[in-house]
């Protein structure tokens, strides 16, 4: 690199168009598009009402209770008898505006961390069945990935059967299978015969204790589990088995699966965040799946390698950047979806414990008031989700118009 | 394959489809009307019947319609539950109060044209009593049989039931039992026709078989989650019902039944929301009945908290709550306080007592007393809570916020549980006794937790009478005996328990009586558990209708319903 | 040679987010029956904007073509309306386009193409037009014809798609056909096939010919009047040999010194224009060329030089100094 | 074909032996005690005992180790999974625990009951979003597009409960036009031969019975119909604003076609096939969505029967169901390909 | 002349055959797309092998395989000696500063969403310790050398023409001052007169910094200007090699001939005079090669043999290699 300086053909010093990332270019999209706007201007207003809401505006559902007040009409004048209840009172004398308002945070929250649970769980599964497909790994990569996710599956009996040594055995065994996998990298014949071999072995072993009929079905059992092996670890065979598991979950009626999920857990607000987050799961891994299996068809990635960056660099630099706007975007109408399907769960009384306050439930709660007329009760309610919920598909619209300019003229 | 040939084959399959639908069996009945027959009553409930062979079932649901179809030898009195004669004409008991002696109603016959006699009534009894009838099937469980004749076999009560000739049967028991007689006359031990039983086997009862039975009505077809019809029995032995038809329609949402009732989609329903019941009292095309209540709505203590343990805290409970504000909103007119566990209608309720009133001050003051002059937010477990599985939930010392269950479905005894347990936690806060509110799972667990006792605070309860007796009630709960009651909060009174023991043998009703009262100060006197409210449930009927008759227990009476012109 | 059409100060220009695209900034010229014109240009001079516009192809909005007249058939095209540009299309002006693989409906296959296009302006039936189509086939060299109309574009090579392609344009005998760059994702030997082919067509149906593309070697062997364009503009007009030989603008001069030459010497430089084309969007007053051009001076940058004359009356040109730079008066 | 299709059949079979132990799995991890459950307040520790006995509840959900100890093979394999797998084997769902039913035999009854409300649902969602994704995207940028897209996003953002109460609030209470729920009203009959009462009664020219069934299904199938059919609104419009841009549709200008037939011949049939795979995620949407349609208007489907079985813990129709609503999902995800093969030449079935 | 040159890389029976799979149940290996199919020259150092044919051709295929980018299916790449198939991945990837890549599509092979200065200090990071200040320094420095304002470190390119971004693609390639350049058509999606300009700037880069490029471009006459030697590849083989004035005024395959006589000359005299060869048909699929030769199908003076025996791949006159049995005949 010691070459001299030198210039050639003149310095072009025009660029063709003005300075500015993609990102504030999608920003700028994004603001010049007036239904967007509308839907971002419903959503801040909606989340800071909350937040403020939450914050600086006290509220004690613990002690609300008016007897007197029941099942007031909209009241936006103080009287000597009533104060003002913009939207009226429900069964309990509850000010409904206020709980609207607090709801909001509930309702909000539910979204939030129910769509953060499926993107995190879900992107990442996607993006390592997509990176596992598309990438040839060396061994300390695809070492460390398949002990985080060893770790990482291992986690979930480990929390169901409290006995927390599981995960760390999962993830030995995801250490395991790629060290031996690479020890048999290369012998291929070897890899058919051992694992087979291997597994009917020790599966039949124990079963010979028992008797002999165990040992036999343990054997042919072990015998499958090692032909499954057989293949190289990693690559496809993960990703067949993550996209497996994602269409069995996909195949569950959503609003069912939340249901058995919140049997499971129990009720409340944040079993609810969890039913609703792993029935998006699959949304998500399919999603950055494909999304990374696109970029990594692409030159840049290809470029990248040429140049002789890493994989982990290769991810961070060249794929996660590049996937992110179709993932915003399914974020944004995801959240819909999880507000949706939050007050869904509320409405059927398995969303917060009263007396906290959440969309759904109270529309749950009231309405059955609404044959004698409380109308009051059903109509703020519905209509917070409702504006929520359109504020949130109108903003993912607008971002995917924004993000993806392909479609625009 | 060429895409034409799919496209064939597509057609193909369509074709075969139609044929086959075409060719299969056409279930249904003659050409439709199209129109509603203003000879039918439509009665919307809030859930389907389980089954319509009344020994398999303990649901209201089931009865209601069975108890139409099916009678007992007894029956309860039009609008009490004093237990008279149906099927038999008398039944008179020997001076041991060990041998009934039933002489049956003659000339009665079954729907299926087969006759009623003491051989069908042994018929049944032995089918509902020995476990290797045949048919007394395995998947069958014959609950409430064991349950009111002390079990199975050579467990029953009823050591013989023999006919001594054809409209006479004899009942030959163990041990004299007090409520034979209210027993006799429960839905379940509905006499059915045994010809039917042998001709269905194990489907009697199912959709596709019904009932068959004496009453005043038979069944007709039921479509599962929507509705069973069942039509006028002409030849009935107490006259012929006033409606040719009834259909009893599945709607399972509060409001959504009342707006059908409403709309004129039904002409009566059970069970309503306060509000709609002040709509339909002021609507001149509705009006509302009520059943006399027969059921208690509580709050339970689980006495593994230590703090549980101590009087002045239960007290508190018992006066930090508003039960008159409870039932004036939820319950509207039809509610009243309970102030024992025996709901008025019964006998052995006690008139003396009164309930302690509404005073979250002194409510304080006691918690002070007991040592809690900053309230009560905390909860110190006093033994082990160990689940079904023997895992020790809670160990002892363990500190856990309080917390009051509320049950997550409607009971009689609880219209508005949610609410109420809402309503509940404002006045206990009020009086500064914190508690959250709580939810165990849905129904199956909260029930779970119940009978492990691992609902760990106060919870929501209640219990309907089946058959009208106080033992129905108190017995139950109380008078297992000596050993705390797991399913009841670990609640131990060895006293109550002797007492009870006593009352269920003594022939006496007044000396029964007596003993039920002085159990119901005890428990009273000891706060075993705060009694909130007894709900007289709301029938709401449109003014088209009349004559229907609510029981206090057991089937409604539908044959004197009449349409007004 | 009759007129066949004439362009005369055609205007086209997009509305986007940038701002106002000016793709076509006043095109003027006249073909005569049975002519073949070469359109070159590098990309975005708007060489294809200016055909779709005489085929009325432009997307409104945010297309509009604001100003001009396109005679055709004593008619002028930009006044009919959509039922008579209709009646054009296809049938008097046919145009193949350069991707023929996304020019073709994937899910109809090229028999129900072809004929769609032959039943919609002649009256034969569909039997009779299932012939017709077949003889197209043939006619553009596809083999087994007959068999091929069944076949779905996937089905077909890209040289036999561009050639089912041309079959489609031919369906109606067109007076006029717009060729925009048939050949660019062809690979060369394919290319000599398709040149050939609609040469061949060309003699034998008698049609003119209007090729578009940025390959001044394919104009060279065929055109006989060759348009080179430049940010929208007519800049240099001829024939072959006008273009070629005796060249006038300081942009086509640029282009062809840009082309290696077969006797070269190793090492030889390759002459470059130096920077990029205008921004359509700010399209500068004078002569777009101006940036970049070597011998520009202060009037280009203010005036858009007129087409004139230049030495015979077919050759036109527009740049101030044409007659400096033939002369050698400048370097 | 035949061949795919068999293959793609074969290839279900793990997905639904995945499904099938999911269902157990959580059958195992949720709390509550189906004889409990069954036995409500009244329980006794003989009766939930015998209950469990009977159903088989007592066994191990997937192997008994016990028995392995004992050298019962037989006995180790014998859980609940493996009687359930054995049942399903004979194509026998099991029994009811509360009704003591067989399975099948409500879901012969239920199962069309909901079939007929998703797939009137789905036509009406068909109906309604694939003229107006057109109409839309043919007149973009116009009143009728923009009214047309906040209408698809206004349904796309409506809880369907809330939509189903304000609909019989409106139609049922306050206009007296419709009825407020259940399928049928009492004393029409219907000849059943398919269970479909609107296909039964045209089936038998009963025109009376026609119409009384039109009026019960019309306000569910509407409020459920409101999210799919904004979807494929929106999901047509973008498709066609996709082909619309794409060169062939500029060669079928080009060659003098009409903008009706460019739109509708060469513009949809390719717009269509992302329609057709939204369309199949829809159909699976459907029945979920029919949970809470058919608690709101007591419609006897099958949704809020399991609903209602979770809660009851009835786990026989638990399981029943959902296999039953997973393969349709599978099988709709089936013919969704199959359909997609048949309109789009490029695609080859092997 | 390039006798006197060192070899650089030999390419020895270099296969690369990607497999394709079927079967929805169990995938299976069904068949291979054999995109190059034993091909063997060699690269001087120094100098530019320009690499010509048509698409599907594996021409772009060789040069990532030789790059190492994808895995050799057989054969041996020496690059100064070192088989590069027998290295370790993180060995290879230390061979990447020496060799480096160009990329054809100006557009997709440049990171939308990184500056411009972070894509040219990507091989910076990786190969070297330089801290930023020194990186920032050595960008900017590239870009001057390519030609462009070194104050657009901060800018995207989507803010750049086609013609700029093969540049900034240009300075990626030489910021680690690397040995062998793989010119992977870097000019196809330019206009005519960016070709200019970038085939000028590759050329004084080369005169300047004694670089080697592998230039693969399927333009014939851009090709035969800025090359010193040519291959012709057809169907996964080479087809002819030889010096590239050799090449044009002698080619000795049939196919090279028509490829040649294809290429329009832009000069309306010489165009009319020309012969051209047309050849028939469609280039068949590398998945089912023709048996034989595989020009057999289109080949105008195809015989027999051509159809049943592969030519041998021979030195015909000195440093001119062809493949074709009737190479001499002609």
């Amino acid at each position: 690199m010691e070459e001299t300086k030198f210039e050639i053909n003149g310095v072009e010093d025009f660029a063709v168009r003005e300075h500015r990332s993609l990102w504030i270019d999608a920003w700028r999209r994004l603001v010049a598009n007036r239904t967007a706007m509308v839907g971002l201007i419903v959503v801040v207003l909606f989340l800071l009402s909350a937040t403020f809401a939450h914050f600086f505006w006290d509220y004690e559902p613990k002690t609300d209770l008016d007897y007197s007040a029941k099942l007031l009409p909209p009241q936006l004048i103080a009287t000597e008898e009533v104060d003002i209840h913009l939207f009226g009172t429900d069964k309990l004398g509850r000010d409904i505006f206020r709980r609207t308002i607090h709801g909001g945070w509930n309702s909000l929250r539910v979204g939030l961390v129910a769509v953060s649970i499926s993107l995190l769980v879900g992107g990442i599964l996607g993006l390592l069945a997509g990176f596992f497909e598309s990438i040839r790994m060396n061994f300390w990569e695809s070492f460390i990935l398949m002990t985080l996710l060893g770790f990482t599956l291992g986690m979930l009996p480990a929390w169901i059967a409290k006995q927390f040594f599981q995960a760390i055995l999962f993830a030995l065994l995801g250490a395991g299978s790629i060290i031996f996998d690479r020890y048999l990298n290369g012998k291929k014949k070897h890899r058919l015969y051992i694992f087979p071999a291997l597994g009917a072995m020790l599966a039949a072993l124990p079963g010979l204790m028992v008797g002999p009929m165990v040992a036999l079905v343990c054997g042919v059992v072990g015998l499958l589990i090692g032909l499954l092996l057989s293949k190289p670890v990693g690559g496809e065979l993960f990703s067949n088995i993550v996209m497996r598991i994602m269409d069995i979950i996909l195949s569950f009626p959503s609003y069912l699966l939340a249901i058995a999920i919140v049997a499971f857990l129990g009720p409340g607000l944040e079993k609810g965040m969890i039913a609703i987050g792993v029935v998006g799961i699959p949304v998500y891994a399919r999603l950055a799946r494909s999304a990374v299996m696109s970029v990594t068809q692409k030159e840049y990635v290809l470029a990248s390698h040429a140049v002789g960056e890493s994989h982990s660099r290769m991810l961070f630099r060249h794929v996660l950047p590049n996937i992110l706007s179709p993932i915003i975007v399914q974020a944004t109408m995801g959240l819909a979806n999880a507000i949706l399907s939050a007050a869904a769960l509320g409405f059927l009384g398995l969303g917060a414990i009263p007396p906290e306050p959440e969309w759904g439930a109270m529309l749950g709660d009231s309405y059955k008031y609404l044959s004698s007329g409380a109308w009051w009760a059903v109509l703020f309610p519905g209509l917070a989700i409702m504006l929520s919920v359109l504020g949130f598909n109108l903003l993912g619209d607008g971002l995917r118009d924004a993000l993806d300019p392909k479609i625009r003229l | 394959m060429s895409k034409k040939t799919i496209f064939k084959l597509f057609g193909l399959l369509m074709v075969v489809s139609m044929l086959v639908a075409a060719c299969a069996p056409q279930t249904a009945t003659e050409a439709p009307t199209g129109e509603v027959s203003d000879d039918v009553f439509i009665f919307g409930r809030g859930a389907d019947s389980v089954q319509l062979d009344p020994a398999l079932v303990t649901d209201g649901e089931s009865f209601r319609v069975t108890g139409q179809i099916l009678e007992p030898l007894y029956q309860y009195e039009f609008g009490t539950t004093v237990p008279v004669p149906a099927l038999a004409e008398e039944c008179v008991a020997s001076d041991d109060a060990k041998v009934w002696t039933c002489s049956l109603r003659q000339g009665v016959k079954f729907h299926d044209g087969t006759d009623f006699n003491a051989d069908a009534v042994v018929f049944n009894y032995e089918r509902w009593r020995f476990t290797g009838n045949p048919y007394h099937f395995d998947t069958q469980v014959f609950e409430y049989y064991e349950y009111m004749w002390g079990g199975f076999d050579d467990d029953s009560v009823i050591t013989a039931v023999t006919a001594l000739d054809e409209y006479t049967v004899e009942f030959t028991l163990r041990d004299p039992l007090a409520p034979f007689l209210a027993n006799l006359a429960m839905d379940m031990f509905a006499i059915s026709s045994p010809a039917a039983i042998e001709a269905a086997g194990v489907d009697y009862g199912t959709p596709s078989v019904g009932a068959v039975g004496t009453g005043p009505f038979k069944f007709v077809s039921w479509q599962e989650g929507t509705e069973i019809v069942v039509e006028a029995n002409e030849d009935y032995w107490g006259g012929v019902p006033g409606v040719g038809q009834i259909v009893f329609r599945v709607i399972p949402d509060d409001s959504a039944r009342f707006l059908a009732l409403q709309a004129g989609d039904i002409h009566g329903l059970e069970q309503a929301v306060v509000e709609d019941l002040q709509t339909a009292e002021s609507s001149d095309d509705l009006y509302v009945l009520t059943r006399p209540a027969l059921n208690t709505g509580y709050l339970a203590f689980n006495y593994k908290i230590e703090e549980f343990n101590n009087p002045l805290v239960r007290e508190a409970v018992d006066l930090a709550l508003d039960k008159e504000g409870l039932v004036a909103n939820f319950y509207g007119d039809y509610g009243e306080v309970a102030t024992n566990f025996l709901p008025p209608l019964i006998w052995g309720h006690n008139e003396a007592l009164t309930d302690r009133g509404y005073d979250p001050e002194r409510a304080r003051e006691l918690l002070a007393d007991a040592g809690f002059p900053d309230g009560l937010s905390e909860v110190t477990i006093a033994e082990d809570i160990v689940d079904a599985e023997g895992n020790v939930l809670y160990a002892v010392g363990d500190k856990i916020p309080l917390r009051i269950y509320y049950m997550p479905v409607t009971r009689f005894y609880y219209p508005s549980p949610q609410e109420i347990g809402t309503a509940m936690a404002a006045n206990l806060f009020a009086a500064g006794i914190e508690a959250e509110l709580y939810l165990e799972g849905d129904w199956p667990t909260y029930l779970d937790g119940r009978r492990n006792g691992t609902l760990v605070g106060l919870y929501m309860l209640g219990w309907g009478g089946d058959n009208g007796d106080p033992d129905n009630f108190l017995g139950y709960f109380f008078a297992k005996g000596e050993e705390p009651m797991k399913n009841e909060g670990w609640y131990q009174n060895v006293e109550v328990a002797q007492k009870l023991q006593e009352a269920a043998i003594t022939p006496d009703r007044e000396a029964r009586q007596a003993l039920y009262e002085e159990v119901e100060q005890l428990l009273h006197d000891d706060i075993a558990r705060i009694w909130i409210a007894h709900n007289n449930t709301p029938l709401i009927f449109s003014t088209a209708v009349e004559g229907y008759g609510p029981q206090p227990v057991g089937a409604d009476y539908f044959e004197f319903v009449t349409f007004v012109d | 040679m009759d007129g066949l059409i004439k362009l005369e100060n055609l205007r086209t220009r997009f509305h986007t987010e940038d701002g106002i695209v000016n793709a076509v900034n006043g095109v003027s010229y006249e073909m005569a029956q049975g002519e073949v014109l070469g359109v070159v240009g590098e990309s975005g001079c708007g060489k294809s904007v200016h055909a779709l516009s005489i085929m009325r192809l432009i997307q409104i909005p945010p297309g509009e073509i604001y100003d001009g007249e396109i005679w055709f058939d004593g008619r002028d095209l930009l006044t009919l309306d959509e039922k008579e540009i209709r009646q054009v299309r296809g049938r008097d002006i046919a145009m193949v386009f350069q991707d023929p693989m996304s020019s073709l409906n994937p899910v109809y296959t090229i028999g129900f193409q072809i004929v769609e296009a032959l039943t919609l302006h002649t009256d034969l039936n569909k039997k009779a037009a299932k012939e017709r189509a077949a003889e197209l086939l043939s006619l553009v060299g596809i083999p087994e014809p007959e068999k091929r109309l069944d076949n779905y574009p996937h089905q077909f090579s890209g040289g036999m798609r561009q050639r089912a392609m041309i079959a489609m344009a031919l369906s109606c005998e067109p007076k006029l056909l717009i060729a925009d760059e048939p050949t660019t994702a062809l690979d060369v030997t394919i290319q000599a096939q398709i040149v050939d082919l609609v040469i061949r067509l060309k003699e034998e149906l008698g049609m003119a010919v209007m090729w578009i593309t940025h390959d001044l070697g394919i104009v060279a062997e065929m055109a006989h009047k060759i348009n080179v364009m430049y940010a929208g503009y007519i800049i240099e007009r001829g024939s072959a040999q006008d273009i070629f030989k005796r060249t006038k603008h300081p942009y086509t001069m640029g282009l062809l010194g840009s082309l290696p030459k077969i006797d070269d010497a190793p090492g030889t430089k390759l002459f470059s224009i130096p920077g990029l084309p205008p921004d359509l969007v700010k399209l500068p007053k004078g002569c777009p060329f101006f940036a970049r051009c070597a011998y520009r001076k202060e009037q280009c940058k203010t005036e858009m030089p007129p087409l004139e004359e230049a030495e015979n009356e077919s050759h036109i040109v527009a740049c101030w100094r044409w007659r400096e730079i033939q002369a050698g008066e400048i370097q | 074909m035949g061949r795919y299709i068999l293959r793609r059949l074969l290839s279900v079979i793990p997905t639904l032996i995945g499904v099938t132990l999911v269902i157990f799995l959580f059958q195992r991890l949720i709390p509550g005690d189906p004889a409990v459950a069954m036995l409500g307040e009244r329980a006794t520790e003989e009766n939930i005992a015998r209950i469990r006995e009977q159903f088989g509840l007592d066994r191990p959900s997937f192997l008994d180790r016990d028995a392995l100890a004992e050298g019962n093979l037989a006995g180790f394999f014998d859980s609940q999974y493996s009687r359930y797998f054995g049942r399903l084997m004979r194509f026998d769902l099991g029994e009811s625990i509360h009704r003591r039913i067989p399975v099948a035999e409500t879901l012969k009854e239920r199962f069309p009951a909901t079939l007929e409300l998703s797939l009137l649902s789905m036509s009406i969602a068909l109906l309604i979003g694939i003229p107006a994704g057109i109409a839309s995207a043919s007149k973009r940028n116009t009143a009728l597009d923009g009214v047309t897209m906040v209408g698809s996003l206004i349904g796309v953002s409506m809880p369907i409960f809330w939509l189903g109460i304000m609909e019989i609030m409106l139609f049922s209470v306050f206009l007296k036009w419709l009825p407020t729920g259940g399928r049928l009203p009492t004393g029409v009959e219907i000849q059943s031969i398919t269970n479909l009462l609107l296909l039964d009664s045209l089936l038998t020219g009963n025109f009376a019975g026609f119409v009384a069934a039109l009026k019960h299904i019309i306000l569910p199938a509407v409020a459920l119909a409101t999210i799919p059919a904004a979807i494929i609104t929106r999901m047509t419009r973008s498709s066609m604003l996709d082909v619309l841009q794409e060169d062939y549709i500029r060669t079928a200008t080009a060659k003098g076609l009409s903008l009706r037939i460019v739109l509708f011949r060469h513009a949809l049939k390719n717009a269509f096939l992302p329609v057709i795979t939204i369309i199949g995620i829809q159909a699976g949407t459907l029945l979920a969505g029919a949970v809470l349609t058919e608690t709101i208007f007591s419609w006897p489907g099958i949704g809020k029967w399991v609903y209602d079985s979770i809660l009851g813990r009835d786990y026989p129709i638990v399981q029943g169901v959902t296999l039953l609503i997973s393969i349709i999902f599978l099988f709709v995800n089936l013919v969704v390909d199959l359909s997609y093969a048949i309109l789009d030449p490029r695609i080859s079935l092997e | 002349m390039t006798s006197e040159k060192s070899v650089l890389v030999q390419v020895r029976n270099l296969k690369k055959y990607f497999p394709v799979y079927s079967g929805l149940l169990f995938r299976r290996h069904v068949k291979d797309v054999k995109a190059v199919d034993d091909i063997s020259f060699d690269i001087l150092k120094g100098e530019t092998l320009g690499l010509v044919g048509e698409s599907g051709c594996g021409k772009t295929t060789a040069g990532r395989t030789i790059l190492q980018l994808y895995k050799p299916t057989s054969g041996q790449i020496i690059f100064d000696g070192v088989d590069l198939a027998s290295l370790q991945e993180n060995e290879v990837r230390r061979m990447r500063q020496r060799m480096q890549m160009i990329f054809q599509d100006p557009y997709a092979s440049l990171n939308p969403r990184m500056t411009v200065g972070s894509i040219i200090s990507a091989p910076l990071d990786v190969h070297t310790s330089m801290n930023s200040a020194e990186k920032r320094d050595r960008v900017q420095e590239l870009l001057r050398i390519v030609g462009l304002n070194p104050d657009f470190v901060n800018r995207y390119p989507h803010e750049f023409s086609g013609g700029q971004r093969q540049r900034i693609g240009i300075a990626r390639a030489l910021a680690v001052s690397p040995d062998l350049v793989i010119c992977d058509e870097p000019i196809s999606s330019l206009d005519v007169s960016i070709q200019a300009q970038v085939v000028n700037l590759l050329e004084e880069l080369q005169e300047k910094l004694g670089l080697t490029y592998l230039f693969i471009a399927h333009d014939l006459s851009m090709v035969r200007h800025i090359s010193d030697r040519m291959v012709v590849m057809y169907l996964g083989k080479v087809m002819e090699l030889a010096d590239r004035n050799e090449i044009y005024l002698r080619p000795l395959h049939p196919y090279t001939k028509a490829l040649i006589s294809a290429v329009p000359i832009p000069d309306p005299d010489k165009a009319a005079q020309s012969n051209r060869i047309i050849l028939e048909g469609d280039i068949p699929s590398p998945i089912n090669p023709p048996k034989g030769c595989n020009f057999n199908t289109r080949c105008p003076i195809a015989t027999e043999e051509c159809f049943v025996v592969d030519p041998e791949y021979r030195e015909l006159a000195p440093n001119h290699f062809v493949a074709c049995h009737h190479a001499d005949a002609s």
